[in-house]
């Protein structure tokens, strides 16, 4: 087990060392000047020449990138000058927001998704699954956006039952963890679908059912485990992309996590705070994946086994 | 052969031979891609109490159909015919509740691949005493008839191998398992389905007896499948001989083994080789198993007969009793069984 | 991007089973088929300008008259411009931008994978880091630092959309490339001598199209969402573009007093997404795990 | 909507607290930083500083932190006379030395506002004098001051902690503030002028401009500004609400690339200029927000000066165009940078087109904006160009010059106008001058100038004293609200 | 010289720090148009034994070497000998490419090796094969899911003669076939052996069927050869105490009731 770990983490540090490193090219291979977008139009050359330097910027590229490497595995992305703070700590004010809403979501979409998936793999193929399949197609085929505001003009607007934006009440993260749990239940759902519907037809199946088990005894205690197992994975991996998807919710709902915080630094070429933020969310990506896989151990013996000798 | 004999609890001893299960003019359709198949076409035999009855037949004969339709659990949109006389009572026309009844506690089941008819993440003894826990039994008690059941089914150190998850047992182990699954609702009859098929020979030898010995002691039917000539020699007192989804032939097994009344049996007893001895090569058929999806019309065997007539093209045979306790479905048992 | 991951070895052996969908299962073809047929006679049969803009027809609502006496039926958009023609002008782009992403990162993912699962070895290795690496950034976001940080163009956003995209196709082509090196006529191929290269060729790449298919389907869907994710954030497509994400997002801030703008491409974009969505859940249930083989 | 007792909104002591919602994020409170000239922190540091003059409603500069000022006689030098019961909020009088410190600050820090003021020293005549000293002639320098705010001496360049609960002497304090999100200032108590009424305001960022417009009319916010016209009517239909709009100093500026061949001729540019109907375009998608411009400025600022109006006449335009032997068949780039004037730009390429000029829109990320502006890398170039310093000597007298090179136009007639404007301290002078530098930039269209832009805003009924401001950054220190 | 030598074959797997020996120290041999069977119980080493021959796995240790000449791993054998070792599968439907035709899985053979293919007409050729094997000329424009299990298992061994091998390897190539099926193949290979000339390392667990065809008998254990000489004396008078508990084990239909009894 903790063989297993430190090798999982020795990986995780190459994969940072990767992202680390596609990042900063990006970055830099990026039309587009820090330095002149902080200081406006009207600043002299000797005063951006002066902020190339006090950036950083003026050194050769490789000597940036060594540097670079260097203070990020202290997880020092150095100052974002345009936040006149350290990156890292500008990042970390928004990063609880962002993970509230992303859990939030999840637990929604694992609730609802494993609810649905469960009734309507139980009776592949029956009205129940039909519904719930057509419902889970649907669901993933909006943009996120138009149904954050369609939520904001119905709730908010029009039913007055919950406020449009921003944080405070417990009422405030409804409509952006809902909308952002929309396309995830969706896949959670189809997903527990597929896997119970799988799980349903294995021989063990059969065995619970020669005991003399109602399908529902069959359902949750034979079939739903085994098919918990590839769920967990893909909420693990799922739950990246939920904090990729939670940038276009919080624009929505003016939710102050690290959405704005990226799209605004993209735009205005705050390297620090770009690679603070995204290897920030590649870390917790690798961390969640790493649980997952963990978890996806734990639950299935064969492998907690392999994993053990 | 185990020294510890778990006494069957309750539940009046049947009678020896007394049919404890009648098959009687079983069907089974199901949904396929040109409408429904009959997969079992008329079966009928009787299982009596405390035999073991063989069911043989080739790749997709519809044996595995025939258990599930017994047990009551064929496919989604099965459709069958006929009647399964359990002690007198059609269970074929029951409802669900008591279909589910019988599950386990009166009809029980072990299948071919006991990796995958055990439920991978739950601990063996969990499953082998889930029955006993539906049926209100306390925690206690269930511990203590597990490792008893395990015991009796040999497998060795059973307290703390309940412990175990299927996976870290060995084919031979999980099938032994399997068993004490099955047993443990105490059940009248049990269906096996293949039991051995995916074992090596040394521990399809320990299973075979270890069924036979747990049918002495507690009394017990089996229905065994197997498309295994030599199992069903080796264990079954009576054989039913299935081809395209029909029974062919049936009757005592050293007698049908021995002397068929139909050309198929005859065939298949010829094709099996003798292990000590070199024996010739047979003539074989010729051609593939017939199936239900493809069933000739008339004797579904004729294509493949030696001894087919016209006859054969166009009339189903019927099963008839061409000798005493022996039935065959060929217009010529006869001739066939003839020496 | 990687929602389908759940996509696993698949390979019919014996004979393939049509599924009798009935009727039902024909309505994506005949959806999609419209769409690309909309797609590309559309323009010849609607006259759209996007440089166009008679301001006096600004948000006109469905069925009204414009001042040049037409009928938008659709309605109009808040420069005057028909929604109708940007639909139908609009699904060339998505769909453009859908099967240019699709495609190229299925053509990457296919060959990479193909050549790691099969070939195995170092060149696994090193891809499934970069697997690794590529997985660590949720898609959106780095497709929204590539497109964000460099000249706005279709290219770009086919690009920032592949970068993460072809990854799933990798994963499913490696697997079931891994799968296939282990089958019995890759096996008996090899006993022969038949090169590698050949097998490659002729004993596995045919059985990855099936998921890779699939795959793709659902992969569009989500590209096409994440290209209007994108517009709504302001970033990827120049403006002179026209596509369904540009107009939703455009007609974004009207939802209240001109819901056509934003909701009928909204509409049209769902449509088609649902549809490929079912004809994905199709070929999956076809190619994909949960198959029975009869 | 009815009423304000909607989830969100946190008023305990009724009608106390103001929410109020822009169109900008406040990301730092240094006001010398490099946030110094986004419009967030000048917000904030409005709220939370004092400077030494402040602007009137009218555009003219009333003192804050000063009394008087004037110039020496060559307008090199600047005395400020501070008032003496200035104090900050922990009770300390605001001195010279303050200013000097912060001005000093702020030129350290080398950040966009220290652009304004290359070379320029600042020294303490006394304890309530101040004096800045300019290397050349500068009339504009109150006005540039407009941008520079006061805080205590003592506080390092990098003391990023001091602001976090920063001593200001402006009206309020803060409360709380969350970068990027949200900023809660509460009266200042030690407040030298009269101390806010309202128990706090909070700003909130909402960028969704549909889920800030439902926070107003359900009350979850009171004060939204920079409302799009096509959104007013929606929010004049409320009857809890008041809608106003207010002149502002920006104006919707179209610089020409005068140094590319084709656009190098005057009459080529003003044909240009003349093909474009921004007449109807600014009635149909600005009728409350826009007015056709009348000269490069906005009639805010010192310097303003209506010139003629160039009418739409696409048939004179095309005919100019080709008796100049403009080339057709160029496509020509027009690069802006907000999706916000899409509608504009998309407005005028289609009205160019008419003509036959055929025009790109590109529409660019904000960094690569900049340079490509500064490179001269297009052939139209769209700004909303604001003058906060309601001069025009930070609008014309800045960006018109030969030296500047921002639009390719170099006219020495132009730059001599501008140089004399800049070096006098007499307003009716400079009124003068750079209404004849107006007049060449109007005639030789170095740029079409469509637009002067108003900025809506929207609040509650219930506050009263709320005056909107023509830069977006309204004053709430006067604000009172209204028991409900 | 045997036709096939295999010296002290050892093969491992898993990982370095414990390795599974699966063959450990195996010698054999196959002499011209002998048939060599190989049983012993699941999981003994005789498929690893048989992809070390056919090429398919790399011994750790030992040699494979066929009329004295070393036998590499597929692609660096020489073509001549990478034709002259064939192989047939287990699983008769799985060996066959699904989306081939039968037509095209022969092709491929002579298309490899050109020196097999015919001079003529390739399309007799491919239905003399298919004759050969006891298949209707039809089947050739057919594909694999069309046709049984038999006519599958006729297809794969028609594709192993299409080179004119001089030895095939036979790994349970007719334990997944029905009894009645399973007859017919056997009687196929028998045939052909005579015909083509073939040896054959004849894989099986079912001790009866290898008795039947099998000229000499090895016995595997554990990754061991444990017993090794000719059919009818292994089979017979079985000496190592491995070998009769295997024969004790399997069933005969004449000694029926062997288990009830
Ligand atoms: N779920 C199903 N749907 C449709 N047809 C089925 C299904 N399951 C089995 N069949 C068909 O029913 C027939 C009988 O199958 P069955 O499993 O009973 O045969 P079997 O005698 O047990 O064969 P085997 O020895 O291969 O287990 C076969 O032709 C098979 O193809
Ligand atoms: N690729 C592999 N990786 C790891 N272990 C393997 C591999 N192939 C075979 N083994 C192991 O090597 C041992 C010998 O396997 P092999 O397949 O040769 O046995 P076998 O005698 O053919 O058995 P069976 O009768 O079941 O086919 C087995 O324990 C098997 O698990
Ligand atoms: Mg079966
Ligand atoms: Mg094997
Ligand atoms: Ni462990």
């Amino acid at each position: 087990m903790i063989k297993l770990i430190l090798r999982r983490l020795l990986i995780g540090v190459f994969v940072m060392w990767g992202a680390a490193s596609l990042i900063f090219v990006i970055v830099r291979v990026a039309p587009g000047d820090p330095a002149t977008v902080m200081l406006g139009p009207d600043a002299d050359p000797e005063q951006v020449a002066r902020l190339h330097e006090t950036l950083g910027l003026d050194r050769p590229m490789f000597a940036q990138y060594l540097s670079f490497l260097g203070d990020a595995v202290r997880l020092d992305f150095g100052d974002s000058h345009r936040l006149g703070r350290p990156a890292m700590e500008a990042v970390f004010d928004r990063l609880p927001a962002t993970i509230e809403l992303t859990l939030a979501a999840t637990a929604i979409a694992v609730v609802v998704g494993l609810t649905l998936g469960l009734v309507a793999g139980g009776r592949p193929g029956g009205v129940v699954d039909r519904v719930v399949s057509a419902a889970t197609i649907a669901l993933q085929s909006f943009p996120t956006f138009w149904v954050g505001i369609m939520l904001i003009l119905v709730f908010a607007l029009g039913l007055r039952l919950l406020p449009s934006a921003g944080v405070g009440t417990p009422q405030h993260m409804v409509l952006p963890a809902v909308t952002l749990a929309l396309p995830f239940t969706a896949i959670v759902a189809r997903l527990t679908r597929s896997s119970v519907a799988e799980a349903m037809r294995e021989p063990y199946v059969q065995t619970a059912r020669s005991k003399g088990l109602t399908e529902p005894q069959v359902l949750v205690g034979h079939a739903l485990r085994n098919s918990l197992i590839p769920v967990v994975t893909v909420v693990g991996l799922q739950m990246g992309a939920l904090m990729g998807g939670a940038v276009i919710v919080e624009n929505v709902f003016a939710w102050p996590g690290l959405g704005s915080l990226v799209v605004d630094a993209v735009a205005n070429r705050d390297y620090a705070v770009v690679q603070a933020v995204t290897l920030l969310i590649a870390g917790i990506v690798m961390v969640l994946n790493l649980v997952a896989d963990l978890l996806y151990t734990q639950l299935d013996p064969r492998i907690r086994m392999e994993g053990a000798s | 052969m185990s020294d510890v004999r778990t006494a069957r609890a309750g539940g009046s001893p049947v009678a020896q031979h007394e049919a404890l299960l009648q098959v009687d003019g079983l069907t089974v359709d199901l949904p396929g891609t040109r409408g429904d198949l009959r997969i079992v076409d008329g079966v009928s035999f009787d299982v009596p109490a405390g035999t073991t009855v063989g069911l043989i037949g080739e790749s997709g004969s519809g044996k595995t159909m025939t258990a599930n339709a017994i047990i009551g659990l064929l496919p989604d949109g099965a459709g069958t015919g006929g009647r399964l006389l359990w002690r007198g009572e059609d269970l074929l026309h029951a409802g669900a509740g008591r279909r589910r009844k019988a599950r386990g506690h009166e009809i029980s089941m072990i299948f071919q691949d006991p990796l995958a008819a055990l439920n991978p993440t739950q601990r063996i003894g969990r499953q082998v005493g889930e029955i006993l826990r539906r049926d209100g039994v306390g925690r206690g008690e269930v511990r203590r008839r597990v490792v008893e059941l395990l015991d009796r089914a040999g497998v060795p150190d059973p307290a703390s191998r309940a412990g175990n998850y299927p996976h870290e047992f060995s084919g031979g182990l999980r099938q032994r398992a399997m068993i004490a699954l099955a047993l443990a609702g105490n059940p009248s009859l049990l269906l096996a389905d293949e039991p051995t098929t995916a074992l090596d020979v040394t521990v399809q030898a320990r299973i075979l007896t270890l069924l036979h010995s747990i049918q002495q002691d507690e009394g017990l039917s089996i229905l065994l499948v197997s498309h295994d000539l030599r199992v069903v020699a080796n264990v079954a007192s009576q054989v039913v001989v299935m081809y395209a989804g029909r029974v062919a032939e049936r009757g005592p097994a050293p007698a049908v083994l021995r002397r068929p009344a139909h050309p198929y049996t005859k065939a298949l007893v010829r094709s099996v080789p003798a292990v000590r001895t070199k024996t010739a090569l047979a003539d074989p058929l010729p051609g593939a198993p017939a199936t239900p999806a493809n069933r000739p019309a008339g004797c579904p065997f004729h294509p493949r007969c030696p001894i087919a007539q016209d006859r054969c093209r166009s009339e189903v045979p019927a099963v008839r009793e061409v000798a005493p306790g022996r039935f065959s479905a060929c217009h010529f048992a006869e001739e066939v069984l003839a020496p | 991007m990687t929602a389908t991951a759940t996509l696993s070895a698949p390979l019919a052996t014996g004979k393939r089973t049509r599924r009798r969908a009935g009727w039902l299962g024909t309505v994506p073809y005949v959806v999609i088929g419209l769409y690309v047929l909309v797609g590309m006679v559309g323009p010849l049969l609607l006259d759209y300008d996007p440089v166009h803009t008679p301001l006096e027809d600004r948000l006109l609502s469905p069925g009204s008259t414009t001042a040049d006496g037409g009928t938008a039926w659709l309605g109009t958009d808040d420069l005057g411009r028909d929604v109708l023609a940007q639909i139908v002008y609009g699904a060339r782009t998505s769909v453009l931008i859908g099967v240019a992403t699709v495609g190229i990162s299925s053509v990457v993912g296919l060959l990479l994978g193909a050549v790691a699962g099969f070939a195995r070895g170092w060149l696994d290795a090193v891809l499934a880091r970069i697997f690794d690496v590529l997985l660590a950034f949720p898609a959106i976001l780095l497709a929204i630092v590539i497109a964000g940080a460099f000249q706005r163009s279709v290219l770009l956003v086919v690009v920032a959309l592949s970068a993460t995209a072809w990854i799933s196709f990798a994963r499913v082509t490696r697997s079931v490339a891994l799968s296939l090196r282990e089958r019995a006529w890759v096996d008996a191929a090899r006993v022969l001598g038949v090169p590698n290269r050949s097998i490659l060729w002729r004993h596995v790449l045919p059985f990855t199209a099936g998921p890779i298919v699939a795959l793709a389907t659902l992969e569009f869907a989500l590209v096409v969402l994440a290209e209007a994710g994108l517009s709504f954030l302001g970033i990827g497509l120049p403006s002179s573009t026209v596509s369904w994400g540009q107009t939703i997002a455009n007609g974004k801030t009207y939802l209240e007093t001109a819901w056509w703008i934003s909701t009928l491409p909204g509409i049209a974009l769902s449509l088609l997404i649902i549809n490929v969505g079912i004809l994905g859940d199709q070929l999956t249930a076809r190619y994909g795990r949960g198959r029975r083989d009869p | 909507g009815d009423d304000t007792a909607d989830a969100g909104d946190s008023g305990e002591a009724a009608g106390g607290d103001v929410v109020a919602a822009g169109t900008y994020p406040i990301e730092s409170l240094d006001p010398h930083g490099a946030q110094g000239a986004s419009t967030g922190t000048q917000f904030a540091g409005q709220a939370i500083f004092s400077r030494l003059v402040r602007p009137a409603p009218d555009g003219s500069l009333t003192g804050d932190l000063a009394e008087s000022w004037e110039p020496n006689a060559d307008v090199t030098a600047w005395t400020f006379t501070l008032r003496d019961d200035a104090t900050f909020s922990d009770g300390e009088p605001v001195t010279a030395d303050d200013v000097v410190a912060s001005f000093e600050r702020m030129i350290t820090l080398d950040g966009p506002n220290a652009g304004n003021f290359p070379e320029y020293t600042m020294t303490a005549a006394s304890d309530t004098e101040v004096t800045i000293t300019a290397p050349a002639p500068d009339a504009a320098v109150p006005g540039k001051l407009l941008i520079f705010y006061v805080i205590p001496v003592g506080v390092a360049p990098d003391d990023t902690a001091f602001f976090a609960e920063p001593v200001g002497s402006g009206p309020f304090t803060v409360g709380a503030f969350t970068p990027g999100d949200s900023l809660e200032l509460v009266p200042n108590e030690n407040y030298w002028g009269d101390v806010p009424q309202v128990d706090s305001v909070t700003v909130r960022n909402i960028p969704e401009l549909s889920a800030r417009l439902t926070a107003l009319r359900t009350g979850e916010v009171d004060v939204v500004w920079g409302i799009p016209d096509d959104q007013l009517g929606a929010l004049q239909g409320e009857d809890t609400l008041t809608v106003e709009t207010v002149p502002s100093t920006a104006v919707y500026t179209m610089w020409f690339n005068s140094s590319i061949p084709s656009l190098t001729t005057p009459e080529v540019r003003r044909a240009l200029w003349q093909a474009v109907d921004f007449d109807t375009i600014i009635s149909t998608l600005y009728p409350e927000t826009g007015t056709l411009a009348e000269a490069p400025v906005s009639p805010l600022v010192l310097g303003y000066s209506p010139q003629e109006p160039v009418g739409y006449d696409p048939e004179a335009a095309q005919a100019a165009l080709t008796a100049a032997g403009f080339d057709f068949s160029q496509s020509l780039r027009l690069q802006f940078a907000n999706a916000e004037f899409r509608p504009f730009i998309q407005a005028v390429v289609s009205d160019l087109a008419e003509i036959g000029v055929t025009v790109e829109p590109l529409e660019k990320e904000q960094a690569v904006f900049t340079e490509d502006l500064l490179a001269l890398n297009w052939d139209i170039n769209f700004q909303q160009l604001a003058t906060p310093t309601y001069d025009a000597a930070s609008n014309l007298g800045r960006l018109y010059t030969c030296a500047a090179g921002r639009n390719g136009y170099c006219n020495p007639e132009l730059d001599a106008l501008l140089a004399a404007a800049g070096g006098s301290a007499d307003e009716a002078e400079r009124t003068d001058l750079y209404g004849q530098a107006s007049e060449i930039i109007w005639r030789d269209a170095v740029g079409m100038y469509p637009m002067a832009v108003s900025l809506a805003y929207a609040w509650n009924s219930d506050l009263e004293g709320f005056t909107p401001d023509p830069s977006g950054l309204p004053d709430f220190s006067t604000v009172t609200v209204s028991g409900s | 010289m045997s036709l096939l030598e295999i010296r002290d074959l050892r093969v491992t797997f898993g990982r370095r720090r414990d390795p599974f020996v699966a063959v450990d120290g195996v010698s054999l041999d196959v002499g011209a148009e002998q048939t060599v069977g190989l049983v012993g119980e699941s999981g003994s080493g005789k498929t690893t034994v048989a992809r070390c021959v056919a090429g398919l796995q790399r011994p750790d240790a030992g040699t494979v070497t066929f009329e004295g000449r070393a036998l590499d791993r597929v692609g660096r054998r020489p073509s001549p000998l990478q034709r002259a070792v064939q192989m047939v599968f287990q699983d008769p439907r799985s060996s066959l490419n699904p989306r081939m035709s039968i037509d095209a899985i022969i092709g491929e053979s002579w298309r490899t090796h050109p020196s097999a293919a015919p001079s003529g007409d390739r399309r007799a050729a491919v239905h003399a094969l298919l004759a050969d094997v006891g298949l209707d000329a039809d089947v050739a424009s057919r594909r694999p899911g069309d046709l049984s299990g038999g006519q599958c298992q006729r297809v794969s061994i028609a594709r192993a003669l299409a080179v004119r091998p001089r030895l095939l390897v036979c790994d349970e190539a007719v334990s997944a076939l029905d009894v009645s099926v399973q007859a017919q193949i056997l009687r196929l290979l028998v045939d052909l052996r005579r015909t083509h000339h073939l040896a054959m390392l004849f894989i099986s667990h079912d001790l009866g069927v290898v008795h039947q065809i099998a000229d000499r008998v090895a016995v595997m254990r554990r990754g061991l050869v444990v017993e090794e000489g000719p059919a009818s004396d292994v089979l017979g008078a079985p000496q190592h105490e491995y070998t009769r508990a295997l024969l004790d084990a399997a069933l005969d239909l004449d000694d029926a009731g062997s288990v009830t009894g």
